[in-house]
């Protein structure tokens, strides 16, 4: 059964329920980069018998939570700023090194989030291209250029109800083709060279109701 | 004998020039050089182009020297920090220049103009509006946006602990661009809330050799722009 | 749980395949990993490419590799260091490619390779022979040489300490070119005289961070270019 | 009176002499890279109250004097892989900021030996392109291509008398336009846009002797 856009009630995942679901795709060991806000969820929900170390982009590998409220050092905090902690193995490096580790393609995945992103892999995350906005870029044109694999975490439409996943954006890019994988509330997508392939459907929503939502044909990939 | 201390904040930038290029170090409030940056401002030096990440918070320290009217231009990747007021303000009145720089392509920059590296090739912003108008070239099936080298007149950064030679230890992400810095600018100064003789720093752990450093300052208590902003401080 | 423990510098080695690159770290005997070279030597692998500032001495360690006949090239910038004979005599031979580089060139044509930047104009060696054939380009008044970063299938160096997560320390000039290699190995491997548990090691004071290591190899007593030649050893 | 060339006797300084003359015009506080060899003995002859700080580009800025024969650290070495001891305020680093520091401008001063110094500044001390040569350069490039002056300590001919200031070159290059002054055992001169300036002759000797030992014209330089 088809449903309408118009009747987009609240349904498929919550914003935990894509950070546990990115977190299931990441393996043991891996070295990651949360991008600020949502994304930093998932590693609330790393299964446990799994360590991942968090690059932060502003000089630290190995960055733990948050501390307690009013706790922590001002000195020790991650890309957004905010006060963190550190893991044991955790170390300290300058901005050079720590770029060098992402443009060098050290990192094995990136989870961020996006305005838009396309059929083609091409990425709009850090502006919206208004006149009064001030431009501010910081390390993600450096992160999607760099780490191995780009995760993206998003709403399936924006609360206006705009589709995110476009057949070309029309954004400012933040990089051509380089997502890989896309969560949202509402479906796993894989970016392929045959453009979005669908990988898991939200409970309770069906294909329809995602590719009605999807501003670029989703293969159903069958293979899977 | 080598001995960089200067006796003061003041006293280290009182030959900043109108005009120069000032590096500050800095990622957030993190490493930024406070105490340097109020005694910029108290000695009035004026269109200064800054080479920062970010642009500052509330009243003082970059985001107190752009609202002092001293600053032409900003060289940054992250002007909008949640708190910053100043900078928007003055861009949007078009009363400072924006060059928006990726930010690793920023620290790149820094450390190729330090280490005599004119410029270089890099993937970032590859396809996006900020290699507007840069030259592209092709590597390994890819394209690449030709940067160049960024120097500096004075640079000024915030370290843990500086001996005599000026060999400099940081305090965990309050590192972030003080080493590149500390090597591009021609006159390169240390606020350090430690200063000690050379030969107490351990020769393995040293971040920023001395060669690098001009001017050490003793600042014992650097303030942060934080807890400031929490004091509704504005400076001067 | 991470560990990057493998049992012995063989085990560590034994994927090393015939015509793979691999760089070596060392400055003379300063930071040259023997036992991992030695490792090499008793794997077999054939028509390697090695990037190393020089070319071993005796008939150990490099100067053994070489003189297995494993090595079809030598990239490095200073193969004739006194007491070293086995490579003048491959060369003379021509037995042994020799790609001759600066060794500032060789040490960020490296750097480069780690960092993703696809090449980079520097002003070394414009004017010279070692430019012939090269991409030239005039920058503020000044010729500058176009290189290209290098990388390798593996990398071999040697630590002073390093933790289960790959976090490595040096001593003192042994450092040299280890810290480049391991961010430009795909494969980085380091045998270290003391290994400890993630969280030992003062994260301010970390060299090369875990990430850009693969593998950790203990070899408590490593054995010194020197002492093995003083005592006329030859391996295998 | 002019002295034919073939009558060169024993004159002017002394390997050590030159050393000394070298050391005078070296500034309290100046970084310095000594290439390894006979430009190494111009540390032994640092006037009093006067410290400068050693860099060798294997990784280590503040080096000191050789140890006791026998004692040392076989990897506390330098650039001639010879041990040596470390200074306070010394610190170690890699091979990439040890470059940076050179090819940045940072070194105050260089001194290195030659095989041929040319009127233009051109200096050639790495090869003499013979065949049977295995090539070699190591660090010479780079020094000579970012540290600020480079001073040149040589003998002002070869063993076997051929002159080694020269109008053009003939080894192949180690950089074009680099040395700033040659340190002889005749003499001490500038190389300027001029080409060859006298700044001083050795004790006993006279300029005829040096200018006829010299392969294109000296300017005596009468305003010093």
């Amino acid at each position: 059964m088809t449903t309408s856009p118009s009747s987009a009630a609240p349904t498929g995942w919550s914003r935990e329920g894509i950070a546990e679901r990115v977190a299931q795709d990441i393996p043991n060991g891996a070295y990651v980069n949360l991008g600020i806000g949502i994304p930093e969820l998932v590693a609330r929900y790393v299964p446990a018998g799994r360590t991942l170390v968090y690059h932060t982009e502003n000089g630290l590998l190995g960055m733990g939570p948050s501390p307690a409220a009013g706790q922590g050092d001002p000195e020790l905090i991650n890309a957004g700023k905010r006060r963190v902690t550190m893991m044991p193995g955790a170390a300290f490096f300058d901005q050079a090194t720590s770029f060098a580790m992402i443009r060098g393609g050290h990192l094995d995945l990136s989870v961020l989030g996006a305005l838009q992103v396309a059929a083609n892999g091409d990425l709009a995350n850090w502006s919206t291209g208004a006149d009064d906005a001030i431009p501010a870029v910081g390390g993600a044109m450096d992160l999607v250029a760099g780490v191995k694999r780009v995760f993206v975490m998003t709403t399936h439409v924006t609360k206006e109800g705009e589709k995110k996943l476009v057949e070309r954006c029309t954004y400012p890019l933040t990089g051509r083709g380089v997502v890989t994988r896309v969560y949202s509330d509402l479906a796993v997508i894989d970016v392929t060279p045959r453009g979005f392939e669908l990988v898991e459907l939200a409970p309770g929503v069906s294909f329809d109701f995602v590719q009605e939502r999807t501003g670029a044909p989703i293969l159903r990939n069958p293979s899977r | 004998m080598i001995d960089k201390r200067v006796a003061s904040a003041h006293a280290a930038v009182a030959d900043i020039f109108d005009g120069a290029a000032v590096m500050i170090g800095g990622f957030g409030e993190a490493g930024s050089p406070i105490e340097l940056i109020h005694a910029l401002i108290d000695q009035g030096a004026k269109d200064l182009t800054v080479i920062s990440n970010n642009t500052g918070t509330g009243l003082v320290g970059l985001a107190a020297l752009l609202r002092a009217g001293r600053v032409r231009k900003v060289i940054c990747s992250f002007p909008k920090t949640a708190g910053s007021t100043v900078f928007p303000d003055l861009y949007r009145a078009g009363k400072v220049e924006l060059e928006l720089v990726p930010q690793g392509t920023l620290a790149e920059r820094i450390r190729a103009g330090g280490a005599g590296v004119a410029a270089f090739y890099t993937p970032t912003a590859a396809g996006t509006p900020l290699a507007d108008g840069k030259e592209l070239r092709v590597f390994n099936g890819r394209e690449h946006v030709l940067e160049h080298g960024l120097r500096a007149d004075f640079t000024l950064i915030k370290g843990r602990a500086a001996d005599t030679h000026g060999n400099v230890l940081y305090h965990r992400t309050a590192r972030n661009f003080a080493p590149m810095m500390a090597t591009a600018g021609h006159v390169s100064i240390v606020q350090a809330a430690e200063v000690v003789d050379a030969g107490t720093l351990d020769p393995e752990s040293i971040v920023t050799p001395g060669i690098f450093i001009d001017r050490v300052v003793h600042v014992p208590s650097p303030a942060l722009e934080s807890a400031l902003n929490e004091a509704g401080a504005s400076y001067p």
